[in-house]
């Protein structure tokens, strides 16, 4: 169907109860994301827009089917809801939270890769994923996103919207979008994401929305150069934030000696790809390498 | 969040790092009796939020408990940088006979904390790095495996450490460490690492960056701690939990969203004109946000226009638009404000500006936003 | 080395753990002043290292400070099985609304922490899992994955803890594998973790056993602790670091490795006699070591012959032949003795012995020196 | 050549220059044991023994080639040999350290299993590894061995010294006999030993040497009972050992509910081992199993 998701995904939905959790399990159902249940401990037995909730993940798993978890559980318990999807078997994981400590995200990405090597986590500060007119799972807003051939990654939610109604307005639908999060310690990468992208039958071109910090786009370009064979346009925020600030994401921020976007950009150019120097050119670059 | 010399000194005594003794003043009569009960000879130090300060004239000597009056009193008040010197710390002077550079920080591709051990200390390791990488070592840290003796000593000999020092060094680095991890920190330094004259080895200075994401599990230290900067602005951005950074130009910018913002002032670069700040109001924030938000942008003379550029996802342009009209009603801005609303309904939102009949420029792009923020800034 | 209950909450405190208030004394008429800061009603509670002190009397509630001294009176000085009450630890009272079982020991057949749960408290947890095995649930802890509040919540409302406790539960249980880990426990439980009337958790109790190999690095908190005998030979044993365990028969035992000795043990108890007790010398041990070991072996009235079993091996058997001598020379022995050489050099080191002319029965085989000591045990 | 040992053999003696290691480093070499290097910081480039020092173990691989370790380092710092030992790229190890804290041992035997799974640990506080007449990495004494066809695996050094003596003097030789320690928590246990005596063609018949504590000789019996192909003889030391009293070793503890001579001996028994309840008892025994 798309990226990291089939028929056979059954969500759970980790903090169902709180604010955020219960409002956007309205809106992923609405868009005809199939949420099987939901956890929240205390709260089992409960039913909230019909979808059962259950104490433990594990349930969720065992009487639901769950293998898919999205994760809206406050900062200081994220964690512990990353653990308990992976214990229970869980494969796929979704971390909306922002504001985990940089540590403990680190500590538990690294556990989860030794220990649960199958499961894949996206984010933590990550939209989340859309496969436009099929699938949502995140806090997405689905409305923008058109279905079509273009496959978006991005470290930023709001700047994702912006692009992918740019393009829905230019007439070109978009195949997966998929935000990795914008905080230092992530799971899924860039890199991670074109791997599958180059495989996707979906997928004709690949946008990529980056930002300064890290170096996921420096990897990113050395994988494009190498083995991409889809026309990638790339666009990297930040060309004028200074040194040392973070520029509201955690994980932007850059180094004394790496992680400036033009670094990124110029790295992004000479492994092929179209780079745009502002949001709004993306759209018509993507035009033009899809050819139209 | 960025620790003072002596505050990072004062964690590491908590985990029985050796630091020499000190006391913080912020008059320079109290130099006196903290000479005198450190034994005379003092450093005084100027406690600011930035790197070198020794050039700048921030560290003196001082060989008496009078002397240490007169050297805190010229410090107390000078400026470093764009910081002031409100504290200085007065320290004991150890002998030095040896610097090294010790760290630990994370690598964010990797996902890993990394080790940096170098036999030249007490100047910038970035520098040291490029001049002379044979005398630097970093190694990577599982956090699974953790890190072990024979990894400090191994990187610390090929570094160029002398073997007499590998113990006592082994045993300061493995205790940074527990400062990295239990302080929740961003990076940890201690450069210089000195060795005394007697051989033994001091931490002589400290640098320590916390995980502001962090905070909530040590609320007593991220309390007591300075703020890292001066700016009456970015204190106030911060006490509002809003995302502001100050920039050189006179091109306000407000959006929803870091990358959103971060590429809107990309956009008026690339218009030709200079953002004046980042500022994230953030997700789902209303009039009160955009009330606050609009008066710390505003807040600087250089800025001579105000872009607001906000994407209606979840939430709506028409709700926006209402929490626009209702701040700009209430706080008179005097500047040219260039709105630009995009995405979840748009055009309501953009009709409820129109019919407000406020003092704002209603776009529909955000290229015809910009062009027009930055060109109002240069007219002003 | 296992802790007194007062130790252990000393210990606890240390990581956080809430424990009710209360004071160790020695004297009974200290107790008048440590019930009145402590409130008035208190409990007095014997400080012995071994358990079911509440059905032999050694925990009483005292409703004013004169009857906690007249408690205490009582109970100083009483036996509590093979323990001399010595102490005794005055504790505010709590009261009780639910008494819960927490606790973590290690599973060495997997070489993994486990951590038990109980909803039923207050008893011995080994009865609770026989008789009503759904109110315990245990669960392998993964030293790499860590212990997390999802595992400690699910598997206390398995074990039918009410989810109202289980915030603070989850909280203590963190806690408590911190004291597993930080201070080297074999066993760290808290027995009953009582629910008070007003829904708080406070330790009822507290158990701890800590590694001996461990105490190096726990050096302060050994030494302070109370030794876990009364006896003055294991005493003395433990002094000397010779590894020693006294037994009820009549044939005393010494040899060089733990297996060889235990095998001893078996060998008497085949033979028809009864060990006295284990007492390894460890290896390479000569002259001094042999001298403190038989004064050890023989320091018992029950004591009727003397079997020493050494195989050599590095350490050879006419070198071990001549430090027997020097002390069975020096101590003059009123036992029979029967020494047992075997392995490299035997046979050099039983013609050594032979023609020392000292009072001792040489035999060759382990059997052979096992039916004889046997026998004199018999005899004597 | 025989469990666990090849011709391509070679050691570093990890403390080399301590007094142990000096000692049983000049016994070893003796014995023929293909002795490549030491490693004791701070003394590289000595030679002792005719032995080259290194300062780290990775040094002696990459300059020896060494591919096993053993390990005569104190307690407090014996867990840090360990993990230089895997690190460095050792598939054997051999710790003969008696008395590190329990805790470290089972981190250091948990992390090297996940990291460096081909890594194999012998001990802590084990004597060592004898293969009669060819080689020898441990603190055994040589001389009372001899080459022939019984394995010996075993929890204790001196009962297996007087054991494997009563063999040699009643003429029956022995394969590869192997102490896995007394520590409460060791790397190879009895069970993997069994493994591989099975495919062992040197191997006739295996004799257990067992200890009161834990489980070792009750899973031994489990496997035995359905995977072993030779004849068992078992001895397990502590019969008359009461509950919860350490008998020397840090092992050898009967807890409240497991671990009794009685039940080891039980359970062997059942599984088709031949039991004795004395040492001197064994040989005999073991002359009968293999119809002698």
């Amino acid at each position: 169907m798309g990226i990291f998701i089939d028929n056979e995904m059954k969500v759970v939905v980790q903090g169902i109860t709180g604010r955020e959790g219960k409002y956007h399990t309205g809106l992923m159902l609405q868009y005809g994301t199939n949420i099987v249940a939901g956890c929240s401990p205390g709260k089992g037995g409960q039913i909230i827009n019909e979808v059962p909730i259950y104490d433990a993940v594990e349930e969720t798993v065992r009487h639901e089917g769950a293998n898919t978890s999205i994760i809206f559980v406050p900062p200081g318990f994220a964690v512990d809801a990353l653990y308990e999807a992976a214990e229970a078997g869980i494969r796929l994981i979704i971390c909306i939270t922002e504001g985990i400590p940089a540590l403990d995200a680190m500590h538990a990405l690294r556990r989860i890769d030794v220990i649960y090597p199958e499961t894949r986590i996206i984010g933590p500060n990550s939209p989340g994923i859309i496969i436009p007119g099929k699938s949502l799972i995140g806090i997405i807003p689905g409305n923008i996103f058109s279905p079509g051939r273009v496959g978006i990654i991005s470290r930023s939610g709001t700047l994702t919207y912006q692009i992918a109604y740019d393009l829905t307005n230019a007439g070109i639908g978009q195949s997966s979008v998929i935000g990795v999060g914008g905080d230092p310690f992530i799971g899924v990468k860039f890199i991670d994401l074109l791997e599958l992208f180059n495989e996707d039958p979906e997928t004709e071109a690949v946008c990529i929305i980056g930002e300064i910090g890290g170096s996921d786009e420096e990897e990113a370009a050395d994988y494009i150069k190498n083995k991409f064979s889809k026309p990638v346009v790339a666009y990297v925020a930040g060309q004028t934030a200074p040194a040392g600030k973070k520029m509201g994401h955690a994980g932007a921020i850059i180094s004394a000696t790496a992680g400036t976007a033009s670094s990124k950009m110029k790295a992004l150019k000479e492994a092929g790809a179209v780079t745009v120097s502002t949001p709004y050119e993306v759209a018509d670059a993507i035009k033009n390498v899809l050819g139209k | 969040m960025k620790t003072l010399e002596y505050e990072g000194k004062a964690i590491f005594d908590k985990y029985r790092l050796p630091v020499p003794s000190g006391k913080v003043i912020t008059e320079a009569s109290k130099a006196e009796e903290a000479a005198r009960e450190l034994g005379g000879e003092v450093m005084i130090k100027a406690q600011v939020h930035t790197g070198g300060r020794g050039k700048a004239g921030g560290i003196k000597k001082a060989s008496t408990p009078l002397e240490a009056v007169q050297k805190a009193e010229e410090m107390l008040g000078m400026m470093i940088k764009e910081y002031r010197v409100k504290k200085v710390y007065i320290e004991e002077q150890v002998s030095i006979s040896k610097e090294y550079y010790l760290g630990f920080t994370y690598d964010r591709s990797k996902n890993l904390p990394f080790f940096i051990v170098s036999s030249s200390g007490g100047v910038d390791i970035e520098k040291v790095a490029q001049e002379d990488p044979e005398k630097v070592r970093r190694i990577n840290i599982d956090p699974l495996w953790g890190i072990h003796p024979y990894q400090v000593r191994r990187e610390a000999l090929m570094a160029g450490v002398k073997y007499e020092h590998i113990g006592q060094l082994v045993s300061v680095v493995l205790k940074l460490y527990n400062v990295f991890l239990g302080e929740d920190a961003r990076l940890t330094e201690i450069n210089p690492a000195i060795i005394t004259e007697e051989g033994t080895l001091i931490c002589g200075d400290s640098k320590i960056e916390l995980d502001s994401s962090a905070a909530f599990r040590h609320r007593e230290l991220f309390d007591s701690l300075e703020p890292d900067t001066d700016d009456p602005v970015e204190l106030r951005a911060r006490e509002e939990n809003i995302s502001f950074v100050k920039l050189e130009g006179n091109v306000a910018v407000i959006g929803n969203g870091a990358g959103l913002v971060m590429a809107t002032l990309d956009s008026v670069s690339r218009e030709g004109g200079t953002p004046a700040n980042f500022l994230d109001i953030g997700g789902g924030a209303l009039s009160k946000q955009m009330e606050t938000s609009i008066e710390i942008a505003l807040d600087s003379p250089k800025v001579k226009s105000l872009l607001i550029n906000i994407f209606g996802g979840i939430t709506r342009c028409d709700e926006v638009a209402r929490g626009i009209i209702e701040v700009v009603k209430y706080i008179h801005p005097e500047l040219p404000i260039v709105v630009r609303l995009g995405g979840t309904n748009e055009e309501e939102g953009r009709s409820i500006l129109n019919e407000s009949k406020i003092r704002v420029d209603i776009c529909k792009t955000m290229r015809e936003a910009t062009v027009k923020a930055v060109a109002y800034a240069e007219e002003g």
